[in-house]
C-alpha cells in the first residue's frame, strides 16, 4: 500500500468517518462534536495539501478496483481534482466554524453535522472520482447528503423546498445515470484521461455520441444550474446560511460545473467536442445563463435570493470558459471555479452575519447596517466588487483571462457578454452597498442580538474576515506559483491536449 | 461430510420446528437463536463445499429419481441459500426481541418460522418440478400461518385471501407440471431441458408456460394478479412481513426464472417474454404510484414491494434468445436485484416496524419529529430506500446497472425508461416518509425508544444492501460456479 | 476624531516629493503583482503626479477646516481611497494596475460624492456611478482588445499594437468613450454638473481638478500618438473640444449656484485640452510637444480652478479694503484661467497658440483652431465673471475658520506664484517665457477686454430689470 | 382415443368448473369447495396424460397421492382460518367492512410493548 494509494482513500474516509461519528453522538456533547468536526476539516486539508505538493512534483496517486464486471471504482487525484478539492477543503474547515457559531442554540446539530461531513465526504469524492462512473457515484451522494440539509429548518418552505431539490436533482441523475450507461455500452468504461476519448471517432458513432453529450449536460446542468434546470437554486436558500454557503459557494452547485470540465476535457476532449459542433451550443447556454441569471437577481428582493441567481450567473462563467477553445480562456474558467467559490461563500457568510445578527433577510432593511457591523460590511463589499469584476480582486482576473482568450480565437461575441454581465453585476450590488455605507438606519433592527464588544459571535466574524483576505490575494498575487491561476494554469497544460 | 451439509439444510430446520411446537414462544427463542447459528454454518459449508467441487446432483437419500428427491447445487442455489440464512436469521433474531411472549399465539411463531425456512431450502436446491411444489405449498401454508399470526380479522382476512390467491397459484402450476409430465414423461427440469436440446421430443404449445408462469405469477404477485399482497404483508407484524416480502415472494420467482431459463427457449414465445416484461414494467410503475399514496408507513413499503417485483421480471424478455454475454449479464442484474431487494426490503420492514412501535401509530404523517428524536431506525429506513430508489453505491444500483447495459446491448431500449423512471417514482415514496419525518412537531421527546438491539438488525441489513453494490463481483463469482464434470456424491 | 482630520492634508506628501524628486527614468518591476505589475515615471506622467498631489495637499489643508464631525471617518476613508487610486493610476505602467487604480478612484469617488447624503446628493452619485460604471467597462473592452492585439499587458506596447490592429477604429471607440465618460466629453457630461455642486468643497475641487484629468491621462497613454497620423479622429476630437468648450459655456452661464457655474467651466476647459489631443492625433510628428503643451496646460487649469472652487466656500471679511482685497484674490485665478498676461493662463494660452499653428498641421478642420481658441478664452472668461457674479450675491460674510483660510490661501498662492517654480516640462515652445508675455500682450489682453465688456453689460441689464 | 385421455379430458373439465366456482362465489366456504373441485380436476389430468403414452405408470400415482395429501393439509387450514374470521368478525366473505371499525381493529398487529 504506497501512500500513493492510501491518500486519496485517506482524505475520502476523514470526512466519511467524522460523519458516521457525528451521527452516533448523543445531541448534548457539543464540545465533542466541534473537535471533532474541526479535526477532521484539519486533517484533510493537510492530506489536501500533501497531495497537492505532492502532484506538483509529477507524483500520481489512484486507486482502483472492479466493483462490477466490466466496470470499475477507480479515485485518481490530478491537478484538476486537487483544484477541486483544494478549494471544498478550505472552504469546509471555514463553514464548519462559521456553522458551530450559526447554529448556536438550535436543535438537530448532531443530525446537521452529520449530513454536514457526508455532503464534504461526497464532494470529495466528486473531486477524486477517475472515471464518470465513480463520479455518478458521488454525485448521487451528494444529492442524497445534501436535502436533509436543505430541509433542516423542518418548515413548510423548507420541505417544499427540499421537494422541489429533490424532483430536480434526481431526474438530473437518471438522465446521466442513462447517459453514463450508454455511453459505456458503446465504448466501455471510460477512464479520465487527457485530451479525452473521442479524438478521432468513427462516423457512425457521432449521432449517439453527440445525443450521449446533450444528456450529460443535461445531467450535469441541473446542478450546475444552467438555464432551464435551475428553479431549485433559488428557493433551497430557505436553507440556514451555513448549507447555502457551503452548498451554493461550492459543494452543489460547482460538483455539476466540475461535472460539465470533466465531460469536456477528459471524457470528450475540447477538440472532439469541438469537432462534433458540441461547444458551440454550450457556450450559447452559458451565455444565456449568465445574462438571465443577472437579469433575475435584479428583481429580488430577498438577499439571498438575489445571491443565488448570481450564483447561477457566475457558475455559467466556468461552462463558458471551457467553451473558449485557447488555453488563456479555458484557464480563465477554470480558475473561476475557485474565485466564484471564495467570492460567493463571502457573501453569503455575510448574508448569514445579517440574518443571524440584525434578523434582516430584505434587501431594503439593511439601511446603515456598515455603522453597525462594520467588519462584515467591508467584507460583503469586497465580495461583491469582485463579483462585478472590480480589479484588482479575483474576480477581475477570471474576467480578464477569459476575455483575452476569447479575443485570441476569435469569439469576440463572449466580451459583450462578459460586459454587458458586469454591467448587471454592478446594477444589482452597487444598490446594496449604498444601502450598506450611505443609508441611514430609518427602523430598529428586527432581531437585534448583542455579542458585547464583537459585533457578532467571534465564531461568525472570522470565516468571513479569512475569505476576504483570501478573496484579495487570489486577485492581487494572481501570478505567484500555487496561487488559483497559476494552478489553472498547470491543469491546462497538463489535463487539456489542446 | 456433503452429507451432513445437505442434511443440515432440509431436515435441520424441520426438526427444529417440531422442537419449537414442543416449548413456548420465550425458550423457543433459545432454540431458535441455536437454531439460526447451526443454519448459517450449514448454509457457508454448503457454499465453501461447491466453490471448492463445483455444483453437483444430489440424490436424497441415495434414492435416485425418480421417485427419490434429486437436489441439484448449483451458484445461483447457494446464493439463494446464503441469502436466506443472512434475511431469515436477522428476522428471526429481531422477531425474538419484538413480539410480545405474553400473547399466547404467539407460541406458534417459531415453528411456522421453521418451516418456512424448510420450504425455502427445498426450493432453491429442488430440481424436480413436483418437488417445487411441494416446497411451494409448505411455504405457503407457513406463510399463511405466519400473517393469521395478527390475531385480529384484519389478519385474518389478509391471511385467508393470501391463502386463496397462493393456493389457486399452486395448482395451476400443478397443472403445468401435470401436461409437462404428460408430453415428457420425466419431471426434472434439467432432464427436460436435456430432451427439448436433443430435440428428440418436440415442444409443447406454449400454453403449458404460460399456465405455470400464470400460477407463479399469482403466487409473486406480479402486477395485475398483485391485490392480495398488500394488505397480507402491510398487515402482519413487521419481522413477518419483512421474511415474506424478501424471500417468499422470491421463491416462486425463482422458480419461474428456472423454468424459463432452462427451457424458455423452445417453450415461451417473444410474445410472451414481452408480456411479462410489460406486466413488470406496469408493476413498477402502478405500485410506485401506489405507495406514493397510501396513509399507513407498512402499507408504503408493501406496494414498494409490488413495485420492485416488477423489475426482476424484466428478466424474462431480456434472456429470450438473446446472445450468451447479453444473458448472463441479465441474469447477474436479477440475481443483484433480488439479494438487495431482500436486503432492502427486510431492513425497511424491520425499521418501519420499530418507528410504528416508538411513533405508537402507523400513519406516515404521524412521524412528524422522528428524525429529531429516532435518528437511528430512521437511518435505516433511509438506507434501505436508497438501495431501493438504485442510487449508487448500493445493490440496487448495480442491479439497475447491469440491466440497463443488457436492455441497451439486446436492443430493447424501452425498458431503459423502465428502469429510469422507476428508480425516479421510488424515490418520490421513499422522500415522501422523510419528508414526514422532518416536520418539527413539539420540542420535547414523548416518543417511546425501542431496545437498541433492535435498531440495530434493520441498520446492518440496510448497510449489507447498500454495501452490495461495491462487493458485487465476488456476490456474482460465487453465482457463476459451474456445474463440475463428475456431479459427485 | 481628531487624527481623521489632522492627517488629511498629510497624506499626498510622499507623493508630492516623488514627483518632485524622482528621475523620470525609474521603473519598478511587480512580477508578483496581478498580471504581472509594473510601476514607473515619465516626463509627462511628473506633471500629472505634481499637480495631483498638490491639488490634494491644497484641498486636504482646506478640508481640515471645512468638514464637521458627521460621517467624519467614513468621508476619511473614502477620501484616501481616492487619492490612492488618482496617483496609483498615474504611476503604474502595466494594464491591469492601471486599471485597477482608476476603478478604485471612480468607486471610492463615489462615496465622496455623496457624503452629504441629502436625496439630491444620492440622485446625482447614482447619475455618476451608472456613467462611471459603463464607462469602466468600455474602458475593459478597449484594454481586452488593445492587450490581445499588443500580446502583452505592458501600457507602452498597447498604442503602436492598436495602430496596427485591423480593428483600430472600435479599440479608439472604446477607449475615447470610456476615459471621455471621466474627461467629460459633450455628450458624456451629465454626471459633472450634478456631482460637483452637491459634493464637499475640497472634494469637488479635488474632482473637477485632478481627477477629470485621469480621463486625460488615460487618453494621452493609451491612444497610438506618433504611430500614425489620424486625420479623421482629429476632426472628430477638434468638433467634440470645440462643443464642450462653447456649450459647456453656454449653458454655465445660466446656472445659479456657484459650484455648478465652475462645473461647466471645467468642462469646457476639457474642451479645450481635447483640442489639444486633436492636434497630437492628427499631427504625428508633433505630438512630443503638444504632450508638453497639455501638461502645462493641466497643471495650470488644475490649480486654478482648484483655488476658484475652494473660494467658493469662502465667506468674505467685513471691512471694506479687506473685502476688496478678497475679491480681487478670488478673480484673479479666474482671469488666469482667461489667459491675463503674467498669469499661468497666459502662458499655457502662449504654448496652445504656437503648438496649435495651423500652418504645422495639416488636418482639414486646422485652421479654425486659433478661432476656437479666441472663443475658448472669451467663453472662460463669461463663466468666471457669472460666477463671481453668483458668487457675491450668495456670499456671507463673517470669519473663516484657519483651516480654510490657509487652504484657500495657499491654492491660490501656488496657482498664481508657486507654478512659475515649478518644475515644468521640458520641450516646451521657447517664446512662452515672461519676456515674450509683453510682447504679444495685446493678442493676449484684446478677448479678456471683450469678455469683460459684454459680462459689464449684461450684468447691468439684469440689474436694471430686477 | 384412448380411455385415459378421455380421463384427461374430465380432468380438464373439472379444473373450468372449479375455476368459474372459486372466482364467482363470495361465500368463504364455497370457495374452498370448489378449490378442492380444482385439485381434483388437475390430479386427473396427471394420472389420464401419463397413461396415455405407455400403460400404467406408477410415477403419477405416487405424486398424485402426496398432491392429495397437501390438499388436504392446506384445505384443513383454510376451515380453520374461516372459521376463526367468522368467529371474530362476524363475517363470511372477504368483502372489505365499512371504513369504520376497520380503523380501530386492525392496529396493523402492533401492540405497544410497554
Amino acid at each position: 500500500m504506497t501512500t500513493g494509494v492510501l491518500l486519496p482513500v485517506l482524505a475520502l474516509m476523514t470526512s466519511l468517518l467524522a460523519s458516521v461519528v457525528i451521527f452516533a453522538l448523543p445531541e448534548r456533547m457539543h464540545g465533542v462534536r466541534v473537535l471533532i468536526n474541526l479535526g477532521a476539516a484539519g486533517l484533510k486539508l493537510v492530506l489536501v495539501g500533501v497531495m497537492i505538493w505532492g502532484i506538483a512534483q509529477g507524483r500520481e496517486y489512484e486507486v482502483a478496483f472492479e466493483m462490477l464486471p466490466g466496470l470499475r471504482f477507480v479515485l485518481r487525484a490530478d491537478a484538476l481534482s486537487m483544484l477541486f478539492a483544494g478549494l471544498s477543503g478550505v472552504l469546509w474547515l471555514l463553514t464548519t466554524i462559521y456553522a458551530v457559531g450559526y447554529l448556536e442554540d438550535s436543535p438537530n446539530r448532531s443530525r446537521f453535522f452529520g449530513f454536514f461531513s457526508l455532503c464534504v465526504a461526497s464532494t470529495t469524492g466528486v473531486a477524486l472520482a477517475g472515471n464518470l462512473f465513480t463520479f455518478f457515484l458521488f454525485y448521487e451522494m451528494l444529492t442524497l447528503s445534501t436535502y436533509p440539509l436543505v430541509v433542516h429548518r423542518g418548515t413548510e418552505k423548507a420541505l417544499k423546498a427540499g421537494r422541489n431539490y429533490i424532483i430536480y436533482t434526481l431526474t438530473g441523475g437518471a438522465v446521466l445515470l442513462l447517459a453514463i450507461a450508454w455511453l459505456h455500452g458503446l465504448v466501455g468504461d471510460l477512464p479520465f484521461q487527457a485530451g479525452g476519448h473521442f479524438a478521432d471517432v468513427e462516423e457512425a458513432l457521432h449521432g449517439p455520441l453527440t445525443i450521449i453529450f446533450v444528456l450529460l449536460i443535461a445531467g450535469l446542468g441541473v446542478k450546475a444550474a444552467l438555464v432551464p434546470l435551475h428553479g431549485w437554486l433559488p428557493q433551497a436558500m430557505v436553507a440556514p446560511a451555513p448549507v447555502s454557503a457551503l452548498l451554493h459557494a461550492v459543494a452543489v452547485v460547482k460538483a455539476g460545473a466540475f461535472g460539465i470540465v470533466r465531460v469536456v476535457f477528459e471524457v470528450y476532449g475540447v477538440s472532439a467536442a469541438h469537432a462534433l459542433g458540441l461547444l458551440s451550443g454550450l457556450a450559447v447556454v452559458a451565455a444565456f445563463t449568465i445574462i438571465y441569471g443577472s437579469v433575475r437577481a435584479l428583481y429580488q428582493v430577498d438577499l439571498k435570493k438575489r445571491l443565488a441567481f448570481s450564483t447561477i450567473s457566475q457558475v455559467s462563467y466556468i461552462v463558458l470558459g471551457l467553451c473558449l477553445l485557447g488555453p488563456v480562456g479555458v484557464a480563465g474558467g477554470l480558475v473561476h471555479l475557485v474565485h466564484q467559490g471564495i467570492m460567493k461563500i463571502t457573501l453569503f457568510f455575510c448574508a448569514g452575519n445579517y440574518a443571524e445578527t440584525l434578523g434582516i433577510h430584505r434587501i431594503d432593511e439593511l439601511d446603515g447596517a456598515g455603522r453597525r457591523m462594520p467588519a462584515t460590511s467591508v467584507a460583503f463589499t469586497l465580495g461583491a466588487f469582485g463579483m462585478i469584476g472590480a480589479p484588482p480582486l479575483a474576480g477581475f482576473i477570471t474576467k480578464w483571462k477569459m476575455g483575452s482568450g476569447a479575443l485570441t480565437v476569435g469569439m469576440d461575441w463572449v466580451v459583450v457578454v462578459l460586459v454587458v454581465s458586469s454591467l448587471l453585476n454592478a446594477a444589482y450590488f452597487l444598490p446594496v452597498v449604498h444601502r450598506l455605507w450611505f443609508a441611514e438606519q430609518r427602523t430598529p433592527w428586527p432581531q437585534e442580538r448583542r455579542w458585547g464588544r464583537l459585533e457578532t459571535s467571534a465564531w461568525l466574524i472570522w470565516p468571513p474576515m479569512v475569505t476576504t483576505v483570501f478573496l484579495v490575494l487570489a486577485g492581487l498575487l494572481a501570478a505567484m506559483p500555487f496561487s488559483p491561476l497559476n494552478w489553472a494554469g498547470l491543469i491546462v497544460m497538463r489535463e487539456v491536449a489542446l | 461430510m456433503i452429507l451432513w451439509v445437505m442434511a443440515g439444510l432440509l431436515f435441520t430446520p424441520l426438526a427444529w420446528a417440531v422442537l419449537t411446537l414442543l416449548t413456548g414462544f420465550r425458550h423457543g427463542r433459545w432454540i431458535s437463536w441455536l437454531g439460526i447459528v447451526l443454519q448459517a454454518l450449514v448454509s457457508v459449508g454448503l457454499w465453501a463445499f461447491v466453490t471448492r467441487d463445483g455444483g453437483f446432483y444430489y440424490p436424497l437419500g441415495g434414492w435416485q429419481s425418480p421417485l427419490g428427491i434429486e437436489l441439484r447445487v448449483d451458484g445461483l442455489a447457494v446464493t439463494f441459500v446464503l441469502l436466506t440464512a443472512v434475511v431469515a436469521g436477522a428476522c428471526g433474531w429481531h422477531a425474538s426481541l419484538y413480539l410480545d411472549p405474553e400473547k399466547s399465539w404467539h407460541r406458534y411463531f417459531w415453528p411456522l418460522f421453521w418451516f418456512l425456512w424448510a420450504g425455502l431450502n427445498v426450493v432453491w436446491l429442488g430440481d424436480d418440478l413436483f418437488n417445487l411444489y411441494v416446497g411451494l405449498e409448505l411455504i405457503s401454508l407457513s406463510a399463511v400461518g405466519l400473517v393469521a399470526l395478527g390475531g385480529q380479522a384484519g389478519a385474518l382476512r389478509a391471511a385467508l385471501r393470501y391463502l386463496l390467491a397462493a393456493l389457486l397459484g399452486s395448482l395451476f402450476y400443478l397443472l403445468g407440471v401435470a401436461l409437462l409430465y404428460g408430453q415428457f414423461g420425466s419431471l426434472s427440469l434439467s432432464g427436460i431441458a436435456g430432451l427439448l436440446e436433443s430435440g428428440d421430443v418436440e415442444s409443447v404449445p406454449v400454453v403449458i408456460m404460460v399456465l405455470m408462469l400464470f400460477g407463479l405469477a399469482m403466487k409473486t404477485a406480479l402486477f395485475p394478479l398483485h391485490k392480495w399482497l398488500p394488505p397480507a404483508h402491510g398487515i402482519a407484524k413487521s419481522p413477518v412481513s419483512a421474511l415474506l416480502s424478501a424471500l417468499v415472494v422470491k421463491a416462486s420467482f425463482y422458480i419461474a426464472a428456472r423454468v424459463w431459463l432452462e427451457t424458455g427457449h423452445h417453450m415461451g414465445g417473444y410474445a410472451l417474454g414481452q408480456l411479462l416484461g410489460a406486466l413488470g414494467g406496469a408493476a413498477v410503475i402502478w405500485g410506485s404510484w401506489l405507495a406514493f399514496r397510501q396513509e399507513k408507513l407498512k402499507q408504503v413499503v408493501a406496494y414498494s414491494s409490488v413495485a420492485q417485483i416488477g423489475y426482476l421480471f424484466l428478466l424474462f424478455p431480456l434472456t429470450w434468445n438473446v446472445s450468451e454475454t447479453i444473458s448472463v449479464q441479465a441474469q447477474q442484474g436479477m440475481t443483484l436485484q433480488v439479494i438487495s431487494h431482500a436486503l432492502a426490503k427486510s431492513a425497511m420492514f424491520l425499521a418501519a416496524g420499530n418507528l410504528i412501535l416508538s411513533v405508537g401509530s402507523n400513519r406516515v404523517d404521524a412521524l412528524a419529529g422522528v428524525s429529531r428524536f429516532l435518528p437511528f431506525s430512521l437511518f435505516s429506513f433511509g438506507l434501505a430506500g436508497v438501495s431501493l430508489m438504485g442510487l449508487p453505491p448500493s445493490g440496487g444500483f448495480a442491479a439497475k446497472w447491469l440491466l440497463l447495459q443488457a436492455s441497451l446491448a439486446s436492443g430493447q431500449w424501452w425498458w431503459l425508461a423502465v428502469l429510469l423512471f422507476g428508480g425516479l417514482l421510488s424515490a418520490a415514496y421513499v422522500f415522501r416518509v422523510y419528508r414526514a419525518s422532518f416536520v418539527e412537531k413539539t420540542d420535547v421527546d414523548e416518543f417511546y425508544h425501542p431496545h437498541r438491539s433492535l435498531e440495530v438488525i434493520p441498520m446492518i441489513l440496510a448497510l449489507l444492501s447498500l454495501g452490495l453494490g461495491l462487493v458485487a463481483e465476488p456476490v456474482l463469482s460465487v453465482m457463476a460456479i459451474s456445474f463440475s464434470e463428475g456431479g459427485g456424491l | 476624531m481628531s487624527f481623521y482630520r489632522y492627517s488629511l492634508p498629510l497624506l499626498p506628501l510622499p507623493a508630492l516629493l516623488l514627483a518632485l524628486l524622482a528621475d523620470p527614468g525609474w521603473r519598478l518591476e511587480l512580477p508578483w503583482l496581478l498580471t504581472g505589475g509594473l510601476w514607473g515615471m515619465d516626463e509627462l506622467r511628473q506633471t500629472f503626479l505634481l499637480l495631483t498631489a498638490l491639488l490634494w495637499l491644497v484641498a486636504g489643508i482646506f478640508a481640515v477646516g471645512y468638514l464637521e464631525n458627521r460621517h467624519l471617518r467614513r468621508f476619511w476613508v473614502f477620501w484616501t481611497l481616492t487619492l490612492s487610486g488618482n496617483l496609483g493610476l498615474i504611476v503604474s505602467f502595466d494594464v491591469a494596475s492601471f486599471y485597477s487604480f482608476f476603478a478604485l478612484m471612480t468607486f471610492a469617488g463615489y462615496g465622496l460624492v455623496v457624503h452629504e447624503g441629502t436625496d439630491e446628493a444620492n440622485r446625482a452619485g447614482r447619475v455618476y456611478l451608472a456613467m462611471a460604471v459603463v464607462g469602466e467597462m468600455a474602458i475593459l473592452a478597449g484594454f481586452l482588445m488593445a492587450s490581445n492585439a499588443a500580446g502583452s499587458t505592458v501600457l507602452a506596447e498597447l498604442p503602436p499594437a492598436v495602430a496596427g490592429s485591423d480593428r483600430r477604429w472600435l479599440i479608439m471607440l472604446l477607449l475615447l468613450t470610456g476615459f471621455g465618460v471621466k474627461a467629460g466629453l459633450p455628450v458624456l457630461h451629465f454626471w459633472l454638473p450634478l456631482a460637483h455642486p452637491v459634493a464637499p468643497t475640497p472634494a469637488s475641487a479635488v474632482l473637477s481638478g485632478a481627477m477629470i484629468k485621469a480621463g486625460l491621462l488615460g487618453w494621452l497613454v493609451t491612444l497610438p500618438f506618433g504611430q500614425v497620423s489620424l486625420p479623421d479622429w482629429g476632426n472628430i476630437l477638434v468638433i467634440l473640444g470645440a462643443v464642450g468648450a462653447l456649450g459647456g459655456a453656454a449653458l454655465g452661464v445660466f446656472q445659479v449656484r456657484p459650484k455648478t457655474v465652475l462645473a461647466y467651466s471645467s468642462i469646457s476647459q476639457m474642451g479645450l485640452m481635447t483640442l489639444l489631443v486633436a492636434g497630437a492625433l492628427a499631427a504625428s510628428e508633433q505630438f512630443a510637444a503638444i504632450f508638453a503643451v497639455v501638461a502645462l496646460y493641466v497643471l495650470h487649469h488644475g490649480l486654478a480652478k482648484g483655488s476658484l472652487f475652494l473660494s467658493s466656500a469662502m465667506s468674505l471679511p467685513a471691512g471694506r479694503w479687506q473685502r476688496w482685497l478678497m475679491w480681487l484674490a478670488i478673480a484673479l485665478p479666474g482671469l488666469s484661467l482667461a489667459g491675463l498676461p503674467f498669469t499661468s493662463g497666459a502662458m499655457a494660452k502662449l504654448a496652445m497658440k504656437d503648438v496649435l499653428k495651423p500652418s504645422g498641421l495639416d488636418f482639414p478642420l486646422a485652421e479654425y483652431l486659433p478661432l476656437l481658441m479666441t472663443a475658448g478664452t472669451i467663453a472662460t472668461l463669461l463663466l468666471v465673471w457669472r460666477f463671481l457674479w453668483t458668487f457675491g450675491a450668495g456670499a456671507r460674510t463673517g470669519a473663516n475658520p484657519p483651516g480654510r483660510w490657509l487652504g484657500w490661501a495657499s491654492a491660490t498662492v501656488s496657482s498664481l506664484l508657486l507654478f512659475w517654480w515649478l518644475p515644468v516640462p521640458s520641450g516646451l515652445p521657447d517664446n512662452a517665457g515672461f519676456s515674450a508675455m509683453q510682447a504679444r500682450a495685446w493678442s493676449l489682453l484684446w478677448p479678456v477686454l471683450v469678455a469683460t465688456i459684454l459680462a459689464g453689460v449684461t450684468w447691468q441689464i439684469a440689474r436694471l430689470r430686477k | 382415443m384412448t380411455p385415459s385421455l378421455l380421463y384427461a379430458f374430465a380432468g380438464v373439465g373439472l379444473c373450468t368448473i372449479g375455476l368459474y366456482g372459486f372466482v364467482r362465489l363470495a361465500h368463504l366456504l364455497r370457495k374452498l369447495l370448489a378449490f378442492n373441485l380444482i385439485g381434483s380436476g388437475v390430479f386427473l389430468v396427471m394420472v389420464g396424460l401419463a397413461q396415455h403414452h405407455n400403460g400404467p405408470d406408477p410415477v403419477p400415482q405416487a405424486l398424485v397421492l402426496t398432491g392429495i395429501v397437501v390438499a388436504i393439509a392446506a384445505t384443513a387450514l383454510a376451515v380453520v382460518l374461516i372459521r376463526r374470521y367468522f368467529h371474530l368478525s362476524g363475517q363470511t366473505t372477504l368483502a372489505e367492512p365499512a371504513r369504520g371499525n376497520d380503523e380501530g381493529a386492525s392496529q396493523s398487529g402492533e401492540d405497544r410493548q410497554r
